[in-house]
C-alpha cells in the first residue's frame, strides 16, 4: 500500500504541475505550489518508510514549516506593481 | 509568569519529543535554546501587542477528534463532486456569525472552516467569517451553529 | 523497471517541465514560484538519491529563503520581463545550443546513473571517511564529520563566501531611501490578517527551536549550521513579513544583526587558532581534549557549526531585511 | 490474528484511503471551475489525503522518534494549511477576484 500511496502522491503532484503551468494568473498558481508543496511533504515521508530510513521525516517536518513561510512571502510582496505602474513614471513599457 | 510557562513549556516539550538525545549537553543545549528563544518571543509580545497565547484547553483532543470526523464526511462529499461527470455545484458567499469569541477561538473557528472542505472562510472580523462553500447548505449548517459552540466550549476552563 | 527507476524518472520529468515552464513565463511573480516549485522537485530527487543533507539544504535555502529574497528583488524593480527583439535571440540561440550541445557531449564522459565503480565509490578516500570517522569522530552523521572536521578548511572558505557576499549586498543596499508615501497605500498589511497574524505569532517560536534542534543535531541526523542559519532567518522573515519590518528591527535591531555577521566568522577562525595555541594544527579539534580526541572533536564541531549558523543567520536576515527596506516601512 | 497484522491492514486501508483522497482533490483542482472552488478541491488532498496518509504511516511504524515526527507534521499541516490557504483566499477576495456562480463559463 506504500506504493498505491507513493503512486497518488505523484500522479497529484503531475495534476498540481498542470494546473500551476495553466494558471490562469498569480492565485491560481500560487494555489498550486501551495498544494505541490504539502504532496512533497507527503512524498518525503512515504518514501523514508519505502526505503527504510524514516530519519527523512525532519525534512518533512522543515518543509511543512517552510512552506508557509513562502506562501505568506508570496502574499506579502507580489503587490507592487501596479504602485510602480500608478505611483511613478519610471516603468517604461 | 504564566505567560512565559504557556509559551515555554510547549517549545519544551517540541524540543524534547523531537530530540530523542537525553544527553547531559544536549539537554542544556535545549534549555539554552529555551531561554533564547523565549526571549526573542518575549521581545516580539513588547513590539506588536498581539498578545496571543496558546491557551491549550483539555478539550482540545475531543474537538480535534470531532473535527476530523467532519473533515472526513466533507472530503467524500466534496470527492463525489469531483469524479461526477456533471459535478453540480453551486458556489455560495455568505457571513456566518462569531459571537463574541476571543481572537484565538475566532481563528480556532475560521481555520476549521477552511479545513473541511466545502466551505472556505475568506474574510474574518468581529462582524463574523465571510465563508464561501461549495453549496448553500453548508453555509446554513454553520449558521446553525454546531462547530461554533463546539470551538466556544473550548474557551470554558 | 524497477520503481526507484521510475520515481527518478518522473521526478526529472517534473524538473524539466518545471524548468521550461520557468523559461516561458513572461510573469515574473510567477516564474518565482515556480522555482520554488523546482526547489521542492530537486529536493525530493536529492531524498530519492539519498542526500538527505542535500535534500535538507535544498528544502532550507530554495524554498524557504530565496524564494523569498528573489519576491524581495522583483518588488524592488518590474515584474514582467521584457520581450527580447527577435533578431537578438539568434546570437543567444547560437550561445545556449553551442553550451548545451558541449554539455551533452560531455555526459557521455559521466559515470552511468548507479553505478558502482566510478571514482567517487572507488577512491580509497572515500573508505577512508566512510569507515574511520566512527573511529576519529565518532558521531553517527558522517556528513557532518567530512563536512566540519575532515574538510574543515573548506567550509570555512564557504562561510567566509557567505560573508564576503553578505557584507557586499549590504554595502549596495543598507542605505535605504524610506519609501515614497503614496506608493504605501495598496500594500497589503498581514497585520491585519487575523489569522495569519496569530498563527505566524504561534508558529514563529517552534521555527526558531526547530532550527536549532537542527543546529544541534547535525551529529546525528541530516543538519548543522547552515541549514540551521537558514531555517532561524525564515522564522524571522516570517515574522518581518507579518508584523512588518520595523517590528522586526525592534525585535532584533539592525546594529545587533551587522556584529553577529563577523562575530560567527571569528567564532569559527577563533577555533582554529585555540587548537594553535593548545599545540594543535589551525582546526583540528583533537587538542582540544587530547586524553579523550573524541570529545574534542565533538565539541570543536559543535562550536564551529554554531558558528556557521550565526553567521548564515544574521547575513540571509541582513539581507532580507536591506532588499524589504526598501519598500517594506511597516 | 497478532497486533501487527492488523496494524499492517489498518495501515494499508488509511493509505489507500488517503492516496484516494489525495487523487481526487488533484483531479479537482483541475476540474473545478474557478480559483475559489479549486481551493475546495485542494482542501481534501491537504485535509483528508495528507491526515490519512500520516496516520497510515503511524499504524506502520513501531519507533517512538518516527511516530512523533509524523505526529508534529500532522499537527503543524492543521496548523500552516487552513491559514495559507485562507490567507490566499483573502488576498485574492481583496484582489477582486471573481467568485464563479453556477451556469457561468468557466475560468
Amino acid at each position: 500500500m506504500l506504493y498505491a500511496a507513493m503512486v497518488a502522491v505523484l500522479v497529484t503532484m503531475v495534476l498540481a504541475l498542470a494546473r500551476a503551468f495553466m494558471g490562469p494568473g498569480l492565485y491560481n498558481r500560487i494555489l498550486a505550489i501551495n498544494m505541490f508543496g504539502t504532496k512533497t511533504v507527503l512524498f518525503v515521508a512515504v518514501l523514508g518508510f519505502l526505503v527504510g530510513e524514516p530519519e527523512f521525516l525532519d525534512i518533512g517536518l522543515l518543509y511543512a514549516l517552510v512552506n508557509f513561510v513562502a506562501v505568506i512571502a508570496v502574499l506579502r510582496l507580489t503587490h507592487y506593481d501596479e504602485l510602480l505602474v500608478e505611483g511613478s513614471g519610471d516603468e517604461s513599457p | 509568569m504564566v505567560w512565559m510557562l504557556r509559551l515555554t513549556l510547549p517549545l519544551a516539550g517540541f524540543w524534547l519529543v523531537l530530540s530523542g538525545h537525553y544527553t547531559f549537553l544536549l539537554l542544556s543545549l535545549g534549555a539554552l535554546t529555551l531561554v533564547i528563544v523565549t526571549w526573542i518571543a518575549w521581545r516580539t509580545d513588547t513590539v506588536d501587542r498581539a498578545g496571543v497565547a496558546l491557551h491549550l484547553s483539555p478539550r482540545l483532543p475531543l474537538y480535534l477528534l470531532w473535527l476530523a470526523k467532519e473533515v472526513f464526511l466533507a472530503s467524500v462529499a466534496v470527492s463525489r463532486q469531483v469524479w461526477s461527470l456533471r459535478p453540480a455545484l453551486r458556489p455560495a458567499v455568505d457571513l456566518t456569525p462569531v459571537g463574541d469569541m476571543s481572537e484565538l477561538s475566532q481563528v480556532i473557528y475560521a481555520n476549521s472552516i477552511t479545513l473541511t472542505p466545502g466551505t472556505l472562510s475568506l474574510t474574518v472580523d468581529d462582524n463574523g467569517v465571510e465563508v464561501h462553500s461549495l453549496k448553500a447548505s453548508d453555509i446554513g449548517e454553520l449558521q446553525a451553529g454546531e462547530m461554533h459552540g463546539r470551538v466556544r466550549r473550548l474557551e470554558v476552563r | 523497471m524497477s520503481t526507484f527507476v521510475l520515481m527518478n524518472v518522473s521526478l526529472f520529468a517534473i524538473l524539466i517541465a518545471t524548468a521550461l515552464a520557468i523559461t516561458r513565463l513572461r510573469a515574473l511573480y510567477e516564474a518565482t514560484m515556480l522555482t520554488a516549485l523546482f526547489s521542492l522537485v530537486s529536493a525530493s530527487l536529492f531524498v530519492l538519491l539519498d542526500a538527505v543533507d542535500v535534500a535538507f539544504t535544498e528544502a532550507a535555502v530554495g524554498v524557504g529563503i530565496s524564494t523569498v529574497l528573489f519576491l524581495g528583488v522583483l518588488a524592488l524593480t518590474r515584474s514582467r520581463e521584457a520581450v527580447t527583439p527577435r533578431h537578438r535571440l539568434w546570437p543567444a540561440g547560437f550561445v545556449v545550443l553551442l553550451a548545451g550541445g558541449t554539455l551533452i557531449y560531455a555526459v557521455q564522459d559521466l559515470p552511468s546513473f548507479g553505478a558502482a565503480d566510478t571514482p567517487v565509490q572507488a577512491h580509497p578516500v572515500t573508505e577512508t571517511y566512510l569507515e574511520e570517522s566512527q573511529h576519529d569522530i565518532g558521531i553517527p552523521n558522517t556528513v557532518t564529520s567530512v563536512l566540519a572536521s575532515y574538510r574543515g578548511y573548506d567550509t570555512l572558505g564557504e562561510l567566509v563566501v557567505i560573508f564576503t557576499a553578505g557584507v557586499a549586498v549590504l554595502m549596495l543596499l543598507a542605505h535605504a531611501p524610506r519609501p515614497r508615501e503614496h506608493l504605501v497605500h495598496r500594500e497589503l498589511i498581514l497585520a491585519d490578517y487575523r489569522i495569519v497574524r496569530v498563527i505566524s505569532k504561534i508558529l514563529m517560536p517552534f521555527i526558531l527551536v526547530f532550527a536549532f534542534y537542527v543546529l544541534f543535531h547535525g551529529d546525528y541526523g541530516p543538519g548543522g549550521g547552515f541549514q540551521a542559519g537558514v531555517i532561524f532567518a525564515s522564522g524571522f522573515v516570517l515574522y518581518a513579513l507579518v508584523f512588518g519590518l520595523d517590528g522586526a528591527r525592534q525585535v532584533l535591531p539592525q546594529s545587533v544583526l551587522l556584529w553577529l555577521i563577523p562575530l560567527g566568522v571569528l567564532l569559527y577562525v577563533g577555533v582554529g587558532v585555540a587548537n594553535m595555541l593548545l599545540g594543535g594544527a589551525f582546526l583540528d579539534y583533537n587538542s582540544l581534549n587530547p586524553g579523550d580526541p573524541e570529545v574534542g572533536q565533538h565539541a570543536g564541531i559543535l562550536l564551529v557549526e554554531t558558528a556557521i549558523g550565526i553567521t548564515v543567520a544574521a547575513v540571509m536576515a541582513a539581507v532580507f531585511f536591506s532588499f524589504a527596506g526598501r519598500r517594506l516601512s511597516r | 490474528m497478532s497486533a501487527s497484522l492488523v496494524a499492517e491492514l489498518v495501515s494499508g486501508v488509511l493509505l489507500a484511503a488517503g492516496g484516494l483522497f489525495v487523487i481526487s482533490g488533484g483531479v479537482g483542482l483541475l476540474r473545478f471551475p474557478d480559483f475559489y472552488t479549486r481551493i475546495h478541491a485542494v482542501g481534501i488532498t491537504d485535509s483528508a489525503g495528507a491526515g490519512l496518509i500520516l496516520l497510515g504511516l503511524l499504524f506502520h511504524t513501531t519507533s517512538w522518534d518516527t511516530a512523533v515526527r509524523l505526529v508534529l507534521i500532522l499537527l503543524f499541516m492543521v496548523l500552516t494549511g487552513p491559514t495559507a490557504t485562507h490567507a490566499l483566499a483573502q488576498a485574492a477576495r481583496r484582489d477582486g477576484v471573481h467568485v464563479w456562480r453556477e451556469g457561468e463559463r468557466r475560468r
